[in-house]
């Protein structure tokens, strides 16, 4: 892993570098759109937005395979878009229309999908942990090889599920990915105000994970970190800890002020933009063309307003379903 | 004290044994089903309930965890959205508060969350109740305050048939099931029948029938209640014995038919009283059977206060027979 | 919407503002009063209401934590029995549910396992509700929920006065108090009296008097409720509305006085259904008045259902001025 | 720190030597006296016998001052002698009569005493170390320097409030003083099935909290640690982590089969038994004379046959008070 991070990963052929940068795009524009839809009140509730963080959700799920599976919290978003879920099911979600993956019932923060073993979109700041652990156990108790990715920000490391769960899968030895998307700051609290040890990745390895801090502005660095540790927990070898850093550009949800951050950093963040300094390298590496990027901005922006009017014109369930999903529906015998 | 339904060959055994039998009887038939928690395994299980299971069923299904009630009840949740069949065992009511986070924000609500895609088949036991001389932490009875959670159910096996049936029935349930045993009921002894086996974890059970008024119960408070009844008969008050058996739903056709006959109620439950489920069934038989009740529902909780350690004090803050004996001949004076 | 109960000078201000002055002034006053919560210093508070606050107290009094609800709850106790007059934030009632082992296990139970020894004048403010499309993780209104644990008090401030004046009565009291504000009512605007100030904390208030009909509410529930008697009244009903203010105590006297004279109720709350706040109130007034009550009791309560999302759901999960309005006509209706 | 390991402690005086002994063993003995009553049911609930472990409250606590704090667990009867609280009053506690010290509310699980600033008594693990991080948090905010001393058993590490309450302890600076009796059980469960990292003192020190394993059955080591540790403290040097390696050569309750360990492991342990270790080197170094012990025995098993005829002459609480102590008795003005 060390020599990873210093050798760095190989450059990505062209439709490769394509298909990163536009996993990254669809997850910017998506999320534009949704703040002005936001304020259109189309989407209603909590909504916080990814951007700043793309390169993590495009680098790292794309590592994963169909059959693992993935723990989110309520910035999800782009790990929703990033593991295949439509734009159409999850702006339709937002819109609170049956068409979405929720069937409206979750909003912006519940996104979850069956069929890509995306298990939510969880609004309890370190809630998801404990669930990421049970799904690893039921792998490895079922003797399968599959891998379960749990993201999560630095804010749920003081969380005591964070705790409880990093040494139940360390000394269970479960296939768990541990993402931490360390984007510094828990609403307006910054990691130095509630952590007395500030690396991330320290704490983890207290538990014996194998852990590392990663730069999450850089989608190469995120992929091949992730490959490395997918690889290493597909093995058998436990759980594994990644502490991607990164930054939010956004406020922390539509209702933040952002009295806690001075604008300086934010500007001096800004101009590690996952997006641009990904291709600026390509464009200078001769992978990609500016006019491919061009291209993509196109068909990302075709996607998302084809999202939109498929959001638009769904369909709101109706009031006297309200009982429904309490308990499963069962066909009786 | 309890006894075999049916006709055929019987057997005598403990509650705990029923229990111990209905969890050997769930691992071996599904391979699925695995129990976690603390000390269910090495030390046998904090009331002796798993004790000799981890010879028969190793370690990994007979599954020892940390003290970390959130993580592993969570890690349940996560093991049953990945086809598993887990029993996670709570030592006691007391520390599932430590749970209770993913209990209510993840248990009762994935499916609801998912639009319906993800069920959760958790089973949840714990040992519940006070009446043991362990004071304030150590004494919740709490089972009363999950029923309010929509989302899961809450099973109070009072009977060896129940310990033994219920567990089965709790497993094919694609939603969490929570199961509280009382702790006063583990050593009770009875008789079962050879081939007891699964019943329904719904629906509530008329152990009693009389003419004058309904006593309605479950968990630990069931024998104080049949002996109350048998009290009163002797005062020549008749009376119907319910046990409810599941607090979440809650069994109404069963309650509003007896109090309908019987025109007369008695609520005995072991919660604090403000609050407790005997609040919520009262209510539901005021909204129902207003107009034909002959005297105002009583009801027999305990106490609300932190349980005391000293016994007299426990005893006089949990309810009991007289108290219950009491609340009924009240219910048979006319007029206000 | 709400009004300045006096004659003096009043001015305008909103619910949440209210909150603010009555903490800036209990931090002005007292030297052991501190603010301690997730995002209540640097970022503003969760709801803005302790904006400013950092830069006149400093980062001592006005304490940010990491994400450590149980750790900061109990720190909170900690600190209230180590002299200090602690005023803990959690952010919801929804997380909560990450710290309900100390207020249940410890902050309730403390004084009466020390006998009488350990006093905890510990105050824990929070949001609480739905109604904001917040969904199922985000929207439980759990205070009734709370009001079953002995050892505790449950404050629910509905207007303006009480978001102003409650606190520093909470304060004062040697016990933990538990103060739940309604997120809808943040915003509210109304009047208050220049020198308002200290209210009670216990006791039900009258807001209107009626005849025929005692709303009894709390909370978010309030404004729906005086909505529902101002329609009432048009119909040719009249309807006394009770604010409860406190749930635990249950202020019994009010309440029975009230349907004592207009033997008929309808009690509004926003928790689930079954096992809600309302169930009690009922078990209360069956207990006292049942000679007296012309109708069913009835009460609006939410649907038994995670808080959907989706607006029209949440909306009908709510309750909602016609259907307590509709309750109101159907206690008014003779015979069964 | 580290020195004081190597070197060892200065040799006590005598008076020193009788002092330390006679705080064990009079935790010894009351602690053989009450697994007799309990046989007896005049003690009743759960009793946790603190047998083996007596060199750790006898040695850390006296160091303590009259205005420091401890906080303890339901295994604390030691500590409650060792703090001064009288015999009597705990043996009442656990008779159940109004002259324990909690009123025969507590029982053996809850012991309470405002005078001599013992916080309880907590029966749930892991429980007492919020309470505790709340204390030094008053403290320090009223810039006194007292110091609050936390016990607890090595099996509340996987606790979330272990993790919780070191961070913000740690974060804060706060003076308390984390005392980890690691007797190698939780109940059943051994510490490497409960831990991927069993090394407690290095967990500790991933919030960065000075922390250091001592041997728990050498009062003098634990006296010497406990000096060093709390005079960091008091010094504003924020919290220290003492991790006590010692045993329990009782079972965990009175219910306990002890079907997890081995009789052997629990005879090796017991020749380390704390209490003729110090005596014989205690006789060795000519500081005590056996006839010493002779007659701390005799004055002992004075002190606590007096303690159960309190106890046994006890009153009960009258059943009509029942309802009393649930809310502050308060007179009204
Ligand atoms: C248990 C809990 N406490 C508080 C909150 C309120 N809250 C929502 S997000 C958030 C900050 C979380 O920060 P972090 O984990 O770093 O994730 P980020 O928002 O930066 O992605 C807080 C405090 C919550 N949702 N859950
Ligand atoms: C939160 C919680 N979970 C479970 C229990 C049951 N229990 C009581 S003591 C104990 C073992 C604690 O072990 P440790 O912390 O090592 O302390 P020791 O008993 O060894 O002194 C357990 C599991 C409890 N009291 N509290
Ligand atoms: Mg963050
Ligand atoms: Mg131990």
């Amino acid at each position: 892993m060390s020599d990873a991070r210093h050798a760095g990963p190989d450059l990505p052929d062209r439709d490769d570098a394509l298909a990163l940068l536009r996993g990254m795009l669809l997850i910017r524009r998506f999320e534009e759109k949704s703040a002005e839809l936001y304020t259109q009140e189309k989407i209603r509730g909590f909504l916080h937005l990814y951007i700043g963080q793309e390169a993590i959700a495009a680098g790292a799920i794309g590592v994963l395979r169909p059959e693992d599976a993935i723990v989110a919290t309520y910035r999800e978003h782009g790990h929703a878009l990033a593991r295949g879920i439509s734009a159409d099911a999850v702006m339709a979600e937002m819109f609170g229309k049956v068409e979405g993956c929720s069937l409206g019932r979750g909003g912006s923060m519940h996104i979850f999908d069956a069929a890509t073993r995306f298990y939510g979109g969880n609004a309890i700041v370190g809630g998801g942990l404990p669930l990421a652990v049970g799904l690893a156990l039921a792998d490895k108790m079922q003797n399968r090889s599959r891998v379960t990715a749990c993201f999560f920000g630095e804010g749920a490391v003081a969380e005591g599920e964070f705790h409880e769960s990093l040494n139940l899968a360390a000394l269970w030895n479960l296939p768990v990915l541990f993402c931490c998307e360390n984007n510094l700051y828990a609403m307006g609290t910054a990691l130095e105000r509630s952590e007395s040890e500030v690396d991330v990745s320290l704490k983890a390895a207290s538990y014996q994970i194998p852990a590392w801090p990663i730069d999450g502005m850089d989608v190469l660095a995120v992929r091949d970190a992730t490959r490395r540790a997918v690889d290493a927990v597909r093995q058998g070898g436990g759980p594994y800890f990644l502490e991607f850093r990164t930054y939010r550009f956004r406020p922390h949800s539509m209702f933040d002020a952002e009295l806690y951050r001075e604008k300086d950093e934010v500007e001096t963040w800004k101009r590690r933009d996952p997006i641009p300094a990904f291709s600026t390298r390509m464009f200078d590496a001769g992978v990609v063309a500016p006019e491919d990027v061009a291209m993509l901005e196109t068909d990302v922006e075709g996607e998302i307003d084809r999202a939109v009017r498929f959001a638009e014109e769904g369909t709101l369930e109706p009031v006297e379903d309200l009982l429904r999903h309490v308990y499963t529906e069962r066909t009786e015998p | 004290m309890s006894s075999a339904a049916g006709e055929g060959p019987v057997r005598t055994l403990t509650y705990r044994e029923a229990v111990r039998e209905a969890l050997c009887e769930a691992l071996r038939e599904d391979d699925r089903v695995f129990l976690m928690g603390e000390d269910v395994g090495r030390y046998g299980g904090c009331y002796a309930v798993s004790k000799g299971m981890l010879e028969e069923f190793g370690e990994e299904r007979i599954r020892d965890t940390p003290l970390s009630e959130s993580a592993f009840v969570g890690a349940g949740i996560g093991a049953a959205l990945g086809g598993m069949r887990p029993i996670v065992e709570v030592m006691t009511v007391n520390f599932s508060l430590l749970a209770l986070d993913q209990i209510v924000n993840t248990a009762a609500t994935l499916l609801h969350m998912s639009g319906g895609q993800f069920s959760v088949p958790l089973v949840v036991r714990m040992a519940t109740g006070g009446g043991r001389q362990l004071a304030a932490q150590h004494s919740h009875s709490l089972e009363g305050w999950y029923a309010h959670i929509p989302g899961i159910k809450i099973v109070t096996p009072a009977t060896l048939e129940d310990a033994r049936g219920m567990l089965r029935t709790a497993l094919e349930d694609p939603d969490p099931v929570l199961i509280f045993e009382n702790v006063m009921l583990y050593n009770l002894e009875g008789t079962l029948a050879e081939n007891a086996g699964a019943v329904p974890i719904e629906g509530a059970r008329v152990l009693r029938s009389g003419e004058d008024v309904s006593l309605i119960t479950y968990g630990g408070s069931l024998y104080k209640t049949l002996e109350a009844a048998e009290a009163l008969q002797s005062e020549g008050v008749t009376a119907d014995v319910i046990d409810l058996r599941s607090l979440r739903p809650l069994d109404d056709d069963t309650i509003l038919a007896s109090v309908r006959r019987t025109r007369r109620a008695v609520i005995v439950d072991e919660g604090w009283r403000t609050g407790s489920i005997s609040a919520e069934i009262m209510a539901r038989i005021g909204e129902r059977l207003f107009w034909e009740m002959d005297a105002p529902i009583e009801r027999v909780c305990s106490a609300e206060v932190p349980m005391p350690y000293a016994r007299h004090l426990e005893e006089a803050a949990l309810p009991s027979v007289p108290e219950i004996v009491a609340a009924a001949m009240r219910t048979q004076s006319r007029a206000g």
